[in-house]
């Protein structure tokens, strides 16, 4: 029998080496993988390159990752937010080196390590200084730059549901990079809300198969879902109860 | 070099936001930049179907929710909570930005930092030193819509026109911008330079060329020579 | 209001103009979309260039086009099968001209030009007579060689369900080339079995978003499905009812 | 240049697809190729879970349904009527050759006119002048699965050996082949040749050599060096 669940989060990550690549899915907080950023965190691989859209948002997450100084590298399209102070600072005192990317080079340059594509010329860049050095091409009165794939050790996703083959369902733009990153990656590891039988996913709507994917683990339901996983809302856009929100800018 | 300019009338964000959305035609797919272009949104009239794209994953993004309906899995590439209309669909990352590229949405809406009169688009770094770089999809979306639309201020806070000969900050696109969206008047660009489609209240072909230090181009008379308003044909952009 | 609905096939195909190149769906039988083809037929634009997995099958759908002369070109990957014998005759005469490309990589190329990628390196028939003449690259000790988007004017393709905004849902293996045709052609014309009412397809299980649609036409439900489109079966691969079948094959 | 040739033990194609299912581990992601490799699907030990992937779109491919319920949207790459087991998953046509392409395949069986000692592998075209070629998705299997295996007889119908020291017939794929399955015995490619693994009945490695007119190492006694069974890691695949 096949089975890819993980008892928890620590196992799931426990191999990941020092000086490893690893993506994360997610963009800004939609889709991030909490739960296995924290046992990565726990588990205290460093030296590590991230690839993710992003370069963490406020102190949890992939900031909180950035914060015990495991990051060397950040592969991303979007680091500077208003809530990404813990990344800022590193940047500003040279302890984190940033390649940044085009969104949609990002994506598809993960997809292209996904699908053996060897390299691809892209319209996006050109003539921009995040294209220079890069080899450049007309292609029928267009202009291109090569890109080139990106690849990972470990892939950490997050999706709404699945099955113990590894076929994953999403949830709204929760989605964003996770299809991609799993097809990227040498080990694709994903936190789940929820592990269904198998067979109860509909083959028409698997939108990740599992073929991509190594390890499962589930973390339970968020909390702007029902034990159903249908919305019930009364959350903050960090996923906190309004009410808890509330009640902490009342003490600030 | 700005300080003995004569000021124009300057029409408001919201107002901008108006212009730009009557020229919209229903269905069109459409991506709003982060900021300013968002407005645009609020301004689309009531019971025409104009289809939005947030390059996240989503085609038919709706509104704002209301309080207590916040869903941190549905939001925008300005990462605010936003809803969800009948006919929408999700996508991923991938598919999203081929969306783009591949010259399928109909008109973006970005802000800028400067416009030069060759179309080149440059929004996303100052160039300051120290600054911490970030570009996002706006090389995608600047290289991939069919029309691509600026929404700015004609001029900085200190005066001077964003709207130049040449481009002095770090490019996001090449010769990419089909028609500007400024406070003072509607610009396309053509390749003779910009052509003032429109100017609002007393602007006039004289004083903004002043303001911007350019030769204007007259197409305020009757229609645009591309009635189209200068949306590229899928084959172009491709 | 956005109603992508053409009343019929005849109208959806009749600014096919003559030497136009149009893809056409399916992978055999499956998805091929029979409705369209027999409206192109009867429209009568011919020197076309015809994108498709294979060359036709029996008499029907793109081996009636074939048959009736209005086909100069066909890409395809796999032209010779055991029911092909239109396509076999007129090549063999020397009246249709036929490019040969391995199945995965005429997959990539039509997505890549839906993509808007210039070229792209492909490991797939490296040192074959294949990749004769096309440019060849060593990326990170790994071969490739450079391939082209293929677009074409029109995609006709074959869907399970609309809505007016022409979302796409398939079935089953029949989904193959729909969705990466219909993002390559400059106008896509979809068959759909039912027209569905906007808001009743879910956003998470679009397989086509409507972005890549120009028209949509229902031919009404397959014979091996009932009116909710639920599997019922009771047909040959052809999709001809057994019962008929057998009265065939009596009579023969 | 094979009449003198002694014929040894040959096994029939359904006690080959037994060898063949017996080293597919559960748990692997197949591919078996149109013809003769479809027979490993019956092969395969009931219980233990191995993935079917069928290129034109589905992991996950059940049996041939029974009768009266044959679906004609549901077909394996043959075209022939196949069913869906629990916890299967269709996609498109690109989405199913990146699978392949990208190394996420763990087995592929495959047919061939002829492979080399190299591991070239020649199975989509005789070169027959006036021949219709078709290739379908052959050139993606060759190199896209970590192990590539082949299926064939060892001899052609007039006697000559498929195993050959360079191909005459037109490539699919080149250095692809991992190991070849034949009705005389299994041979894994190596650096130095072809290594026979196991010979059935009466055939020794002399007589393989004979057959074949190549240089042949012994693998036979013990394991394979190569436990794995000559598989290439996802990242040699890419």
């Amino acid at each position: 029998m096949i089975d890819k669940t993980t008892p928890d989060a620590a196992a799931a990550v426990a191999d990941i080496p020092d000086g490893a690549t690893v993506m994360i899915g997610g963009f800004g907080r939609a889709g991030q993988p909490v739960e296995l950023i924290d046992a990565l965190i726990a588990h205290g691989a460093a030296d590590l390159t991230i690839v993710n859209n992003n370069a963490g948002n406020g102190d949890t997450g992939l900031a909180a990752l950035l914060a015990a100084g495991r990051v060397r590298k950040i592969v991303c399209s979007f680091p500077r937010q208003s809530d990404s102070w813990v990344f800022d600072g590193l940047y500003r005192d040279g302890r984190i080196e940033l390649e940044l990317v085009p969104q949609g080079n990002l994506a598809e340059r993960i997809r292209a390590a996904g699908a053996g594509i060897g390299a691809f010329f892209s319209p996006t860049g050109v003539g921009t200084e995040l294209a220079e050095g890069k080899e450049a091409r007309t292609i029928e009165g267009r202009d291109y730059v090569l890109e080139y794939p990106i690849r990972a050790d470990f892939a950490l996703i997050a999706a709404r549901a699945a099955d113990r083959w590894g076929n994953l369902v999403y949830r709204e733009t929760a989605r964003n990079f996770g299809p991609i990153m799993a097809s990227a990656a040498t080990t694709t590891i994903v936190q789940v809300d929820e592990l269904v039988p198998l067979g109860s996913l509909d083959p028409e709507t698997v939108v990740t198969p599992g073929i991509f994917v190594d390890r499962v683990v589930p973390v339970g339901i968020r909390s702007w879902l029902d034990a159903d996983g249908a919305f019930v809302g009364g959350v903050d856009l960090e996923g906190r109860p309004l009410a808890a929100a509330t009640a902490e800018e009342a003490a600030a | 070099m700005s300080a003995q300019r004569t000021a124009g009338t300057r029409i408001s964000r919201d107002e901008l936001a108006a212009v730009i959305a009557a020229d919209i035609p229903e269905g069109s797919i459409v991506n709003l930049g982060i900021g300013a272009p968002t407005l645009v949104a609020n301004a689309l009239p009531e019971g025409l179907e104009i289809i939005l794209h947030t390059e996240n994953g989503m085609l038919g993004m709706g509104p704002a929710p209301e309080p207590g309906r916040i869903d941190p899995d549905l939001i925008n590439a300005g990462k605010q909570a936003v809803t969800e209309l009948p006919g929408a669909a999700y996508f991923h990352h991938a598919d999203s930005f081929a969306m783009m590229r591949g010259g399928h949405l109909d008109v973006c809406v970005l802000g800028a930092f400067q416009v030069s009169e060759h179309g080149d688009l440059a929004n996303w770094s100052t160039g300051a030193p120290g600054a911490i770089p970030a570009v996002g999809g706006a090389m995608d979306l600047a290289i991939g819509a069919k029309s691509v639309y600026v929404m700015t201020d004609l001029l900085t806070k200190t005066g001077e026109s964003k709207l130049v000969a040449s481009c002095s900050y770090p490019l996001t696109g090449v010769g990419c911008v089909t028609r500007v969206y400024t406070d003072h008047a509607v610009f396309d660009v053509t390749p003779d330079g910009f052509a003032v489609r429109q100017a609002f209240g007393d602007n006039t072909i004289d004083s903004l060329a002043e303001l911007t230090g350019l030769a204007l181009v007259d197409a305020t008379q009757g229609s645009s020579p591309d009635a189209s308003g200068g949306a590229r044909t899928k084959e172009e952009v491709r």
